[in-house]
């Protein structure tokens, strides 16, 4: 198979079809879409050998806008969908796209087993908040209160947290970024991309029309220092205008606490060091929300420990190709037969 | 001790019978299905035709003695062709109490009746519900009698392996199984071999089933048996020629699905949930790795469905397997394949229903569901198998038919052929007509819903071709683009294309003769399935007896094949026995405008050669 | 400036016209359906009759400019009864090119086409696909062309407000509604005061739309409009004396549910998941709160469906609602309610399928899922709306027999019936006729599955009843008793009950008359559902021609009524027009052995009455 | 409602229904069953007001042998059952029974929603890592490699933590007990009862017919003191025959060890104490297993300061009949309406 176009040369734009894009104006699911077209050539990957695979909502539209293979599914589904292609051909590089709706209320279930069974592919959870597409009903991740057509009154629900809930379900990948953030968003994108099994990016998406400013107390990008914390495998949790506030293991405890560096006889050596291999440590971090807490970004989880679902199926069956001969008709012919003449 | 003891020769006269039903019947625990199975096997070798019904309860292990947990296997073989396994047993095995209270309603009059005596104890008479003990009053004087003492035959045959009453009282069956191959004459070689085999690790337990087996035979032979009660043969039945085994209907199916997907050129991809009856199928795939089959037991039917649809669009050959309530949950995926127009399998192992229903029964009664059990217009084949060997051939065709006109296929089976067997014909693979699958590759004009304009069949394009990226959806697409379209007469457009492709397989198919008898007559039983056998034989008996009756069975039940329509009104009267409430019937009535009329067995059990016999003959009856 | 300027009396002479229908088409964001609803209240209030259909696009907010981003809004109105929104629209509003491609082909010859030429510029014009403006070649020389620059007057007219251009032009929709109004000398009133509520807070904003309004009319009342082109007058119809209200589809079934719930003294529980075009119905239903309505927005369709198969166990009125892809996962569900007869209310608001397929679209395509789409033989009652207002009683009388028959009802409505409006004479509650239900609380000789003899209706034993503790479930129960059997007799004898118990409904169901017609003749036209409205205009025109022709129009689709059989053959043909590929003359012809032809438009488009009269003529023409 | 019976008087017996048990002998369902009938003479609640819902499997058969009300639903779906039944008679007291399969494979959906929401009810999950009803395939607790007959080569996804996922999901009770354990399955049971939300209770299950033996490393009474943690809230973490061996959380880090008291200087004051409301905590508790660490058992989490999602839906239509009153008549009268004469 020689690609017609070789892939370092490929640009943004190959990535982009040939359908007009239609998000309502000021969707964030814009700069999701042109961060994801970014990030494509950067990995080097082949158009062809591309897949798009997604649910229904208005995020699960996004197959239609890239250039590649793509499949836009039936609601919640995308998880196994994906898997299928998966297994039937593991060169194909999978990109999953689902919603807040799509993956966590109808898909939970897909989502828990893919994460567990760590399926090598990437997986872009848009959360709005929101159900967008069928206009404006509240979500598993909408806010306690939300008022909604569905909900005059405010919902109810304790939301799910996806991080938490992916850390919990054994995801081995766990990472969140902000839809205009393009600068950490694209190269977030690509450490997904590397890590061989399920790598789940949450992205925080506004969507203007009915939700819009659900995520402004931590993406505003004014007061973005103070709410948001980058994380760095291997580097203190620091964040803050002036770089003096830090996340502290409370003595003694299992909390954190948000700490200032040279207050209270704080120093940089009290603070928490990043692990991303520690999936008790993603877990607080995941719980984190302003105004007590800066929202944490980056991949919060990463281990590398366990291999990918389709490699072990893959090599079974290569094993057993190496230790049966396929024929059936021998196979047939095993255990008890008899000729009637 | 651990081989055969008694010359296999018999000293005694054996009678001479052309066709025998045996049931045997007792505890869950007790071995039943085992017993049967080896009996099964030493009849096939001894070249009689038969077929079987093992009949289980839904719990795992009942509770001892309970009526509930009674398990029962039937056998039924002859020196001519058998396609059923029988309606009455001439002979019922009842290993307990709960075991005869359940069967015996069922035995022939006259017919042979072996128990275990010692298993009659006041407390299981008490748990199977029985005042006095039947052995003990007058309850069975209809039947011939032979009421022995398993229990304690069998411990004295293999107390010198010295395994503690429980374990020792675990031969009992082989005990048993001894004495009925005593009986008809049966080779215990195999068996042997095979309990040596299995019990390999354990010689002693191996030693003792053997000892038993022995015991049992012995005691055939050389005991006083009661008048009228002896030893018979059932001469070898003259079969089609060739190398035979026994198959079950799931394990065909497998071995279909691997042939089929290498005529097609394709590896075969299967996405199930566990569900009685049909995840012996997904064992039996399971155990096909070397053949590159990827078998993934999915979270649930969704996922399964979906993962199999995925698999299609990547390439492979998209299958999944379920019963009933399984694919009322894989309708909405179903229904993207149809649009999408991809290949793929659905195997329905029907059962009971509705709702969990009678999940370890079988019943036809998933027919109107696999036709029109989707949202929207949405079309798809539907081929069935009628007995268990024949699942293989109609794996096949069903791939066939999915992967030459891109279309989901459901293939209908249920419990009664998953789990029956049959001696079969291992098929010569190499005289199977290959249909090869052509991926599309080239760019030039590319959409995805190019399509031929005959028989509107769209290409496949397959991700990881350069040139050929695309998307697919559920929502409408247009259909010379394949671009969602929300044009009124587009989507007119394709509803009748997708119709029309599905109607037009019927250019493909045979034309439909009957299986029996004539293309006309007073009366035409039409039948699809697993009541192949009870139909044939019915009709068959009704034909001997001078009645101007044909049979014809569909495999195809969407679409039907052409002539379908014309053969039908050329009987005076139509038929059609179903294991359901009146499905094909109802069809039938739409689509051709005919008063077939419905006999309608819901019992969870397959027709008996009686009943569709008894049919007949009211309604040529009521036609005179 | 915010009150209204011109005298209402039209300083013009005013046409008379009988009847009008018109469509205002603009991008999603030009405020069409605000436009469209307002003109209907307006037109309402005059007395006329009328119906609407509003068709937006399946994107939230598609790009500006595009012709998959048209939004439409149609009405029909006149001084006789109006049935449906009207065939082709005699006056077409397009606010910009999209909407002029999109739309101008259903424009009557010589109709009015009003544009916003403001909005032609070269860039809509690319969008929109034209090559050159259509205002400026020939192309449009069949229609009677208003064109005008409403921009520039809106912003002209709201200049006073300073909003900023973007801000301004919004109120453009206002301009046109004004002039749309003096047109058809409607009171501008009650749109000022609706326009005063809703921007209460922003009272530049209410005062610009205001103020756009006046504007558009004092053109129409001042400007020289070309020849041909000038003010109407539409006569109050003639309707049946009483208060009045428009009302939705779903609306009118959220308030049945309510009052039929009532009627029975139950409280109703909703389960649902969102999706177009039933959402709007879990919408309303959470507004009832009063009521004690609960309403649970469940995590899918599956989950939505069994919290109502719990609710109604636990003694409330289950209620869930969806569309066709949700149903397609509630089915393992429904047979659930099935076998343990309990009440149920799904409420299927039709979609285009198959599979996504046209999510915003109407159709009539899951009939054949409502009647056999599960596992088993598995039979329920199925009832249909025939009108937004009809969706009241439909809803009421699925109550009814639900709770009277303790069966799963499916209530089929579709996107027409559930997001159109028309006119409705507000019930007098009081005069409908209450059923309430008994629930079982006798101990004596309890078990689960006691039943009418007759009827077959099961008791409703509800939990926390002291004394009726019971155990219920999938599995096949025991006539007798309610506990699980897997008699092969009592799943049979179940099985009948079950079929028998729906089919006899129909006892309980008025005969089956013709909305228009005679009970026999040349040719019955059956209809269910939505295409009420066109099939009876286009009945009583061909009677009106001298035809032999009756409507017959479904509310009950299972059972059907008792002497539906014998009407039908009182005719010398029958057709059958549905928005599918033929469901319901699928049943007819097996049902009754009739040949019921099928008119199918698959369009995801209500008929149009022009196309049931042309179905009419030719098949009264080729029976001659 | 005067029931027949006062409940204070009711006993084991009168919990047991009149069907015949139909597990295999030796199944530790039976165990879980006498706990249970066991527990609820003790919770004095009336049997008419008790109800159990299943869902399929050899477990979801339970409610037929209660003497109470019950509902056998289908394969998954108890949870969403359960939240009709609770939303339309509060006053209903709601035990939902689920296997592995039923609970995390088809139904792990519903079982994230039921736990986020927080419906006030007792939800039992029996683990025996298998299914058990379709004869032996692995589920989706089953350990990697699990033979099983789709599965002949082994399992190759990696197991769900029931614990872990369900705080993930953001379940509020969380405890874990072994079948045949009544001492203290029993008591469990009655705290799960106590709590006002959703109390999920995880029952280690034997199953003898398919997966025998599969908690033998930590359910072995003989070698108990050294494999099982009791968990007590505000007690420090302590087990071991001698009970001198402890929880420690290694310092500055996010990871637990066993540490034994008297060595290397370790005191009591160095055991971690348990903290029931701490999330995290339990999150680390959740995934210890011998040989490593003991198995946590008990209540792993406690949180009661969230109501009951049927309390807040019920909430809201009182508050809705305080405000508007409840006339149909005068609602469809509301907005635009004209006479015609
Ligand atoms: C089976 C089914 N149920 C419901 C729907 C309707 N539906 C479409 S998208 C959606 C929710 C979308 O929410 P989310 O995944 O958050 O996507 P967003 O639109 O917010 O990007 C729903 C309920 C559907 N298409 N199919
Ligand atoms: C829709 C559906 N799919 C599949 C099944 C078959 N089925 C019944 S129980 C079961 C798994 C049971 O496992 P678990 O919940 O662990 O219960 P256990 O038997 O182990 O107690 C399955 C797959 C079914 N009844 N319904
Ligand atoms: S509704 Fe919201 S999420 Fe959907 S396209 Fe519009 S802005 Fe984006
Ligand atoms: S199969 Fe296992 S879980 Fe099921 S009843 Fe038997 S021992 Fe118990
Ligand atoms: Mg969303
Ligand atoms: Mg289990």
């Amino acid at each position: 198979m020689t690609p017609p176009d070789t892939p370092q040369k490929l640009t943004r734009k190959d990535f982009a079809s040939d359908q007009e894009v239609r998000w309502c104006p000021g969707c964030g699911d814009y700069a999701i879409l042109a961060a994801v077209q970014r990030a494509l050539p950067k990995l080097g990957v082949a158009r062809e050998n591309s897949v798009f695979i997604s649910g229904i909502g208005c995020s699960s539209r996004f197959p239609y806008y890239m250039n590649t293979y793509g499949f836009h599914t039936i609601h919640g589904r995308a998880p196994a969908l994906s898997t299928g292609v998966k297994l039937a051909n593991p060169n194909l590089d999978i990109w999953m796209i689902t919603g807040d709706g799509d993956g966590l209320s109808i898909g939970g279930n897909h989502l828990l087993h893919i994460l567990r069974r760590n399926l090598n592919i990437q997986i872009i959870l848009f959360n709005n908040r929101i159900y967008g597409l069928t206009k404006g009903q509240y979500s598993p991740t909408s806010l306690v209160g939300k008022k909604s057509p569905s909900t005059p009154m405010g919902s109810v629900d304790n939301p799910v947290v996806p991080a938490a809930f992916a850390l919990g379900a054994g995801a081995r990948f766990v990472s969140r970024a902000i839809d205009t953030d393009a600068k950490r968003l694209v190269p977030l994108l690509m450490k997904a991309h590397d890590y061989q099994g399920a790598g789940l990016i949450e992205v925080f998406q506004n969507c203007p029309v009915f939700n819009d400013g659900a995520f402004t107390h931590f993406s505003d990008r004014k007061t973005a220092t103070e709410t948001q914390l980058h994380l760095e495998h291997g580097k203190p949790m620091i964040f803050g205008a002036e770089k003096n506030k830090g996340l502290r293991l409370r003595p003694n405890s299992l909390q954190l606490e948000v700490v200032t560096i040279g207050e209270d006889g704080i120093t940089e050596a009290d603070i928490l060091v990043h692990d991303q291999t520690n999936r008790a440590m993603a877990f607080l971090l995941a719980a984190m929300e302003p105004p007590t807490f800066p929202i944490a970004l980056g991949v919060l989880y990463c281990d590398t420990s366990v291999g990918s679902f389709e490699t072990a199926i893959h090599a079974q069956i290569e094993q057993a190709k190496q230790t049966r001969k396929p024929d059936l008709g021998a196979l047939m012919r095993k255990g008890h037969t008899w000729v009637v003449e | 001790m651990d081989t055969i003891t008694t010359p296999s020769e018999s000293t005694k006269a054996r009678e001479q019978l052309d066709s025998v039903v045996i049931r045997f019947a007792g505890d869950s625990g007790d071995g039943m299905q085992l017993t049967g199975t080896q009996f099964t096997q030493s009849t096939a070798l001894a070249g009689n035709d038969l077929a079987t019904f093992p009949d289980f309860p839904a719990e795992i292990r009942a509770p001892a003695g309970t009526t509930f947990g009674v398990s029962g296997f039937q056998i039924h073989f002859a020196s001519h062709n058998v396609m059923t396994p029988g309606d009455a047993p001439d002979v019922l095995v009842a290993m307990n109490p709960a075991a005869l209270k359940v069967n015996i309603k069922d035995l022939k009059e006259r017919g042979l009746l072996v128990v275990n005596s010692g298993a009659f104890t006041k407390g299981n008479l008490k748990k199977a519900g029985y005042e006095s003990n039947p052995l003990e009053d007058d309850s069975l004087v209809g039947y011939r009698l032979l009421a022995l003492d398993i229990s304690k035959f069998t411990l004295a045959a293999v107390a010198e392996f010295e395994l503690g009453t429980k374990a020792a009282l675990r031969s009992k069956n082989m005990w048993t199984l001894g004495l009925l191959m005593w009986m008809f004459g049966r080779d215990r070689e195999p068996t042997v071999a095979w309990l040596k085999h299995k019990f390999a690790s354990k010689p002693e337990i191996a030693g003792a089933n053997i000892a038993a087996l022995n015991a049992g035979h012995i005691y055939g032979e050389t005991a006083e048996l009661p008048v009228g009660i002896g030893a018979y043969e059932v001469v070898k039945a003259k079969l089609e020629p060739g190398l035979y085994r026994n198959v079950t209907g799931n394990e065909a199916t497998a071995w279909g699905m691997v042939a089929g997907a290498d005529l097609a050129g394709l590896t075969p991809v299967l996405g199930s949930y566990p569900i009685t009856p049909a995840s012996s199928f997904l064992h039996a795939m399971s155990k096909l790795k070397e053949f590159g089959v990827v078998t993934f037991q999915a979270e649930d039917e969704i996922a399964a469905v979906c993962a199999a649809v995925g698999a299609s669009w990547a390439g492979s050959l998209g299958i999944t397997s379920t019963s009933g309530p399984g694919v009322a949950l894989k309708t909405e995926a179903i229904g993207l394949a149809v649009v999408t127009e991809l290949p793929l399998i659905i195997l329905d192992v029907q059962r009971g229903g509705p709702s969990t229903g009678l999940p370890t029964k079988t019943e036809q009664s998933d027919l109107l569901q696999a036709m029109y059990g989707r949202n929207g217009d949405c079309p798809l084949a539907v081929v069935a198998a009628q007995s268990p060997g024949d699942c293989f051939y109609a794996a096949i065709e069903a791939i066939r038919i999915s992967t030459k006109y891109m279309t989901p296929v459901m293939l209908l089976t249920d419990g009664y052929l998953a789990n029956g067997a049959e001696p079969w014909r291992i098929p010569d693979l190499d005289k199977l007509e290959p249909f090869p699958v052509t991926f599309h590759t080239d760019p030039e004009g590319f959409h995805p819903y190019l399509r031929d304009p005959e028989t509107f069949v769209r290409i496949w394009p397959k991700p990881g071709t350069p040139g050929l990226e695309h998307r697919l959806g559920g929502l409408e697409k247009h259909h010379d683009s394949g671009n969602i379209s929300y044009d009124p007469d587009n989507h007119h457009k394709m509803t009748k294309v997708r119709a029309g492709k599905i109607a037009n397989i019927a250019n493909d198919l045979p034309e439909q003769t009957p299986c029996v008898g004539e293309a006309s007559g007073d009366l035409a039983v039409v039948g699809w399935g697993s009541t192949y056998g009870s139909i044939y034989q019915a009709v068959t008996r009704a034909r001997a007896a001078g009645h101007k009756v044909s049979h014809i069975h569909l495999r195809h039940l969407n679409p039907f094949p052409r002539n379908l329509g014309d053969l039908l009104r050329s009987f005076k009267k139509v038929i059609v026995p179903e294991m359901n409430n009146g499905m094909l019937s109802k069809i039938l009535r739409s689509d051709f405008l005919i008063d077939a009329i419905g006999v309608n067995k819901i019992a969870g059990q397959p027709f008996k050669v009686g009943e569709i016999e008894q049919a007949i003959s009211t309604h040529l009856e009521a036609s005179k």
